[in-house]
C-alpha cells in the first residue's frame, strides 16, 4: 500500500517513527513483542542477582549490587514505558509475564551460586546484552532506541564492574580463583546464546532488518561478543569452556565450538534450572502486592475526587 | 567504655540492619516503582552506615574497617535497635516500620546535625537531607494506605499496633546516651520524644490511623540483647566472609 | 576421583540436607502429632547422615569427621540431589518431597545393603528398616490428602507437579554411579527407576492423584551444581561453626 | 457436704482420685487450669529451643537438641491427655492458648540469642522446672501423677545435657565463656522467678496443698533449686548475677537479692520479649495448618464409613 511505502522509504532515510505516526500492523507487534520480553527480562532479571545482595562480602559490593538491580528496575520502567506509547497497557504487557505467555531472556533461568556467578554476570551477560543493544540504539523506533541510550550506558558501567569482581577474584586465594573458574564454566554457554539461535534458523530476521528494528545477524552479534571477550578471559587468567575456541588469523576472528542448541531451546521452553521459580517469585510479589496496589489506587482515586469537588 | 564509640555503633548498626532487611524487597516488591523507591531508601541507609561505622573503627583504634565491623561480629556485639530487627512481614509492616523509625532517625540527625564532634556533624547533616526524604516518602505512604481501602487500614493499624512496643527503647537515656549528651556529642535521648511523637501523631492522624496510647516497653538492643531475630538476619549477612576468611573480595 | 568418597557424600548429603529441612517444622507443624512423627524421620535421616559422611571422611583419609564434612564445605562440594533441597513449602509441599525420595531412597538402601563394601552394607541395612517406615508414613499421608478434601486433593496434585522435575536425577548413571555399580558398592542407578515408578505410582494411584507422563529435567546436585535454595540453607547450618572457628562445641 | 468430706478423706489417705471419680468442682478446675497451663508450656516450649536446631553447632548436639524438642512435644501430649480426663477436649483447651486467655510458663517469652542459651535453658530452666515437677509426681489426681513421672524422669535427662553444653562452653575458648556467662546472666533470674510468686502473695496455695495438688510452698521450692544450682555454677567457674547470694550457715541455705516481681508480672502480662512472637507462631501453626487436619478428618471419616458398610 502506499501507507506502507511511505512508511519504509521514511525508515530508509533514517527518520525516526514516533508514537503517533501510522506504522504496519506488523511493525507494532513486532516492537511490542521484543520490547516488552525485553521489559520483563530486566524485571525478571532483578531476581538471580538480588538472590545474592544479603550476602555480599563487603559493604561497598553490596552497595553496587543494589544500585544495579535498582538500574535494571529503572530499565524495565523505561521499557514498559515504551511499550505503552504502542498501545497496550503496562498491566496487560506484565500480566502476560505473569501467565508465562509473554518469554523473557532464558539466561535468567539459571541460578546464582556463588558471588563469582555476580562477577560473570555483569561480565558476561550484560556485555551479552551490551552488544545485542547498542545496535538498537539507532533502531527505527524512537522511544525504543532513546531508552536505549540511557540502558546501554548503564549496562557498560555494570559490565566493567563485574569484570571488575571477576578481577578481584582472579587474583585472590585459590578457592577465589576457582570460584571464578567455575562460574565462567556456567555462564559462557548461556552467554553466547543470548544473541539467538543461529542466522540459519533465525526467522523474522530479514524484516526486522528492512525496519531497522534489528541491524546484524545473531552471528555477527555473537562473533562480536566472543572476540571483545576471550582477550578479557585470558587477561584474567581463566580458561573459556570450549576447547574448540582459537584465533583464526584468516578470518579475523575466534573460531568457537558448536553451541547445544537444543539445551537452549529446552530453557526457552520453560524447562531451566529456574523457570519455575522465577515465574513463581513474579506471581507471589504481584499478588501478595495486590491489597496495596489496590490501596494506592484507591486513595489516588480519593484525591482526585476531592480536587474536582474544590475546582467545582 | 568508649561512649562515643557505642553511639556511633548504634547509628551505623541501625543503618546496617534496616538496609540489609528493605534489600530483601529488591525484586519482589508490590510494584515496579516501589521497587525503585525503597532500594533508593535501603542504599541511602547502607552509605549512610558505611559512614558511621568507618568513623566508629577509627574512633576504636583497632584497625577495624567498616567491613570488619559488619562481618566479624556476632550478635551480642550489635548495637542496633530492636525496631530495625523486625521481620519485614507484608509491605505494609515493611512501611510502618519505616515511617515509625525514619521520624525518629529525622530527629536524631537534625541533633547530631550541631553535635561538638565535627566528624559526627558532617555524616548527620549528609544524612539528614536523605533521611527527610524518607520520613515524606514513608509518611505519604502511610497516609495512602491509612486512607486506601478498608482492608489496607486494617493492616496498618495492627502495623503500628504490632511495631509500637519497639517505639520507645531510642527514648531511654543510659549511661551511653548521657555521656554523649553530657559532652554534646548527641542530643539527649528523651528530648526527641516530643518532636517524634508530634510528627508521628500528624501523619497517624491524616492518615486516619490511631495512635497508640500506651509506652512501648521492649528494649535491649542497644546494648547487645536483641531479639531472636538478628542472629538469622547476620547468618546471610556474614556468611562469606566467613567462609573465606581473610580473602579480599 | 575416589568415586566411593563421591557416592559416600552423595548418600550423607541427602540425609543432611533433607533432615535440616525437616527439622525447621520442629514446634511449627500443623499438629502436635505431626511435630513428633516428623521430627522422628528428621532424626533417623540425621542419624544416617551422621553414619555416612563419618565413613566418607574415613574413605578420604584427610581426618575429617562428620562435622568438618558438614560445617566446613561450601555448596559447590555437597552433592546431595537437588529435590531435598528444594523449599518446604506448606506442609503438603513437605509431605510431597518426602514421599517422592523416601521411595527412591528405600529402594537405593535395599540394594546397597548387598553392597561388596561390608562397611556401605551395614549402615544401609541399619538405614532402610527406618526408612521403609519413613515411606509407609509418607505414602499413608499421601492417600489420606490425596482423598482428604478437594483442597487438600488440589493442594497435592500441585505438590507432586512442582516437584516431579526433580524426581529423575537419581536415575540418571554418571562415572561415580557407573564405578559404584561395576565394583558392586552400589545399585546401577537406572535400575532403580522401575521399582520407584512401581511404588509412586500404587500409592498416587490410591490417593487418586495423577501421575505426571513426562520425565524429569532438573539435575545438577550429585556433581555439586546446585539450586539457589542450598547456599542459603547453608548460611544458617553452618552459623556458629564458622563464627567460631577451632573452638569445641 | 459428706461428698467433700469422703473426698477428703481419700486425699488424706493418699488415695489417688480418677478420672471416673467424684471430684469438687473447684478440683476439677484448679486441675485444669494447672495441667493445661502445663501442657501449653510445653507446647510453647518448643519455640525457642527450636530456633536454635538448624544452628546447632556439631551435629551431635543437633540431633540431641531435636530429641529434646521432641520430648516436648511427647509432654505436650501426655498433658493434654490429662486435661481431657477432666472433661475439656484438647481442642477447646488449645484455643485458649492461641486466644491469650490461657496462660503458658512466661520463662518461655525470653529470646535464646546464643548457643551457649540451649545449654542454660536445659541446666537451669528444666532443672527449675524438675524442682517444681517432682513433687507433682505424688500428685492426687491419678493421670496427672502418671504423666508427671514419665515428664520428670526425661527432664533430668534434659537438664543433664544442658548442663553437659555449659560445662564444654565454660571449658572452652574466651568467647565461649563469655557466652555461658552472658546467657547466665539472662536466664537466672526468671529461671528463679518459675516457682512462682513469693508465699506472702500467692493465692489458692494452702487449698492445693489440701487437696494434695501442690505440697511444697513456691519459696521452699526456690531455695532448693538455688541450693543445689550455685555449686552447679561454681563448678562451671561461672558467676550467678547476685550479688547478695551467700551461703547461709544458720540456716543451711543460700540467701538471694530480692526478685523484681515487677518485671515478672510484666512479662506474666504480656509485656516479656517474646510474648507477642510466641503466640503469633503458635496460631500460625494452627492456622496454616487447618486444611491439613481437615484433611485428615475427612479421610478418617470416610474410613470409618467404608468401615461401617463393610460391617453392614
Amino acid at each position: 500500500s502506499p501507507q506502507e511505502r511511505a512508511f519504509q522509504e521514511r525508515i530508509n532515510a533514517s527518520i525516526k517513527v514516533e508514537p503517533k505516526d501510522w506504522m504496519p500492523e506488523g511493525y507494532r507487534k513486532t516492537l511490542i513483542r521484543q520490547i516488552s520480553q525485553h521489559a520483563h527480562s530486566e524485571y525478571v532479571g532483578m531476581l538471580p542477582e538480588a538472590n545474592w545482595i544479603s550476602r555480599a562480602p563487603t559493604l561497598q559490593r553490596k552497595a553496587i549490587l543494589m544500585a544495579k538491580v535498582q538500574d535494571e528496575a529503572g530499565h524495565g520502567l523505561y521499557l514498559y514505558s515504551a511499550v505503552e506509547t504502542l498501545g497496550v497497557t503496562r498491566d496487560d504487557t506484565y500480566l502476560d509475564l505473569l501467565s508465562g505467555k509473554a518469554k523473557y531472556s532464558s539466561i535468567f533461568n539459571y541460578p546464582t551460586l556463588t558471588w563469582a556467578d555476580i562477577g560473570a554476570i555483569g561480565w558476561l551477560v550484560d556485555g551479552s546484552a551490551i552488544v545485542n543493544q547498542v545496535p538498537i540504539c539507532r533502531c527505527s523506533y524512537g522511544p525504543y532506541a532513546r531508552a536505549m541510550v540511557r540502558v546501554c550506558k548503564e549496562e557498560s558501567f555494570h559490565q566493567r564492574q563485574g569484570f571488575e569482581i571477576m578481577h578481584t577474584l582472579s587474583r585472590g586465594t585459590a578457592a577465589q580463583k576457582a570460584m571464578a573458574q567455575d562460574a565462567l564454566n556456567r555462564w559462557w554457554w548461556p552467554s553466547i546464546a543470548m544473541h539467538g539461535p543461529a542466522d540459519d534458523q533465525s526467522v523474522n530476521s530479514a524484516q526486522s532488518m528492512a525496519w531497522k528494528i534489528k541491524s546484524q545477524t545473531n552471528d555477527a552479534l555473537r562473533q562480536k561478543f566472543i572476540d571483545q571477550t576471550v582477550p578479557q578471559a585470558e587477561f584474567l587468567g581463566l580458561t573459556i569452556p570450549d576447547p574448540d575456541l582459537k584465533w583464526n588469523e584468516e578470518r579475523g576472528h575466534y573460531d568457537y565450538g558448536p553451541i547445544d542448541w537444543e539445551d537452549f531451546f529446552n530453557v526457552v521452553r520453560g524447562k531451566g534450572p529456574c523457570n519455575q521459580e522465577r515465574l513463581a517469585a513474579r506471581n507471589k510479589a504481584w499478588n501478595e502486592g495486590a491489597w496495596f496496589r489496590e490501596a494506592m489506587q484507591a486513595y489516588a482515586d480519593q484525591q482526585e475526587q476531592t480536587e474536582e469537588l474544590k475546582a467545582a | 567504655m568508649n561512649t562515643q564509640l557505642e553511639y556511633l555503633l548504634r547509628m551505623g548498626d541501625n543503618c546496617l540492619v534496616l538496609s540489609q532487611q528493605l534489600a530483601a524487597w529488591c525484586g519482589h516488591g508490590p510494584a515496579l516503582e516501589e521497587d525503585l523507591a525503597l532500594t533508593n531508601v535501603a542504599l541511602d541507609l547502607l552509605g549512610q552506615a558505611r559512614m558511621w561505622l568507618t568513623l566508629a573503627g577509627e574512633e576504636e583504634g583497632k584497625g577495624r574497617d567498616e567491613d570488619a565491623l559488619a562481618y566479624f561480629r556476632d550478635g551480642n556485639e550489635f548495637r542496633n535497635l530492636l525496631i530495625v530487627e523486625q521481620p519485614n512481614g507484608h509491605y505494609g509492616n515493611t512501611v510502618a516500620r519505616q515511617f515509625l523509625f525514619d521520624a525518629w532517625h529525622m530527629h536524631v540527625l537534625a541533633g547530631l546535625s550541631t553535635s561538638s564532634d565535627a566528624r559526627i556533624a558532617e555524616i548527620a547533616q549528609k544524612s539528614v537531607k536523605e533521611v527527610r526524604y524518607h520520613f515524606e516518602r514513608s509518611a505519604g505512604l502511610m497516609v495512602a494506605l491509612g486512607r486506601g481501602t478498608p482492608e489496607s487500614h486494617a493492616r496498618m493499624q495492627a502495623a503500628v499496633e504490632l511495631l509500637w512496643p519497639y517505639a520507645n527503647e531510642w527514648f531511654e537515656s543510659d549511661a551511653v546516651d548521657e555521656a554523649c549528651a553530657a559532652s554534646g556529642v548527641a542530643p539527649a535521648a528523651p528530648s526527641l520524644a516530643a518532636p517524634w511523637r508530634a510528627s508521628v501523631e500528624a501523619v497517624l492522624d491524616r492518615a486516619t490511623l490511631k495512635m497508640p496510647s500506651y509506652i512501648g516497653h521492649q528494649r535491649g538492643g542497644k546494648r547487645g540483647v536483641h531479639t531472636e531475630h538478628l542472629g538469622h538476619l547476620l547468618t546471610d549477612l556474614q556468611f562469606v566472609q566467613r567462609t573465606y576468611p581473610g580473602a579480599q573480595w
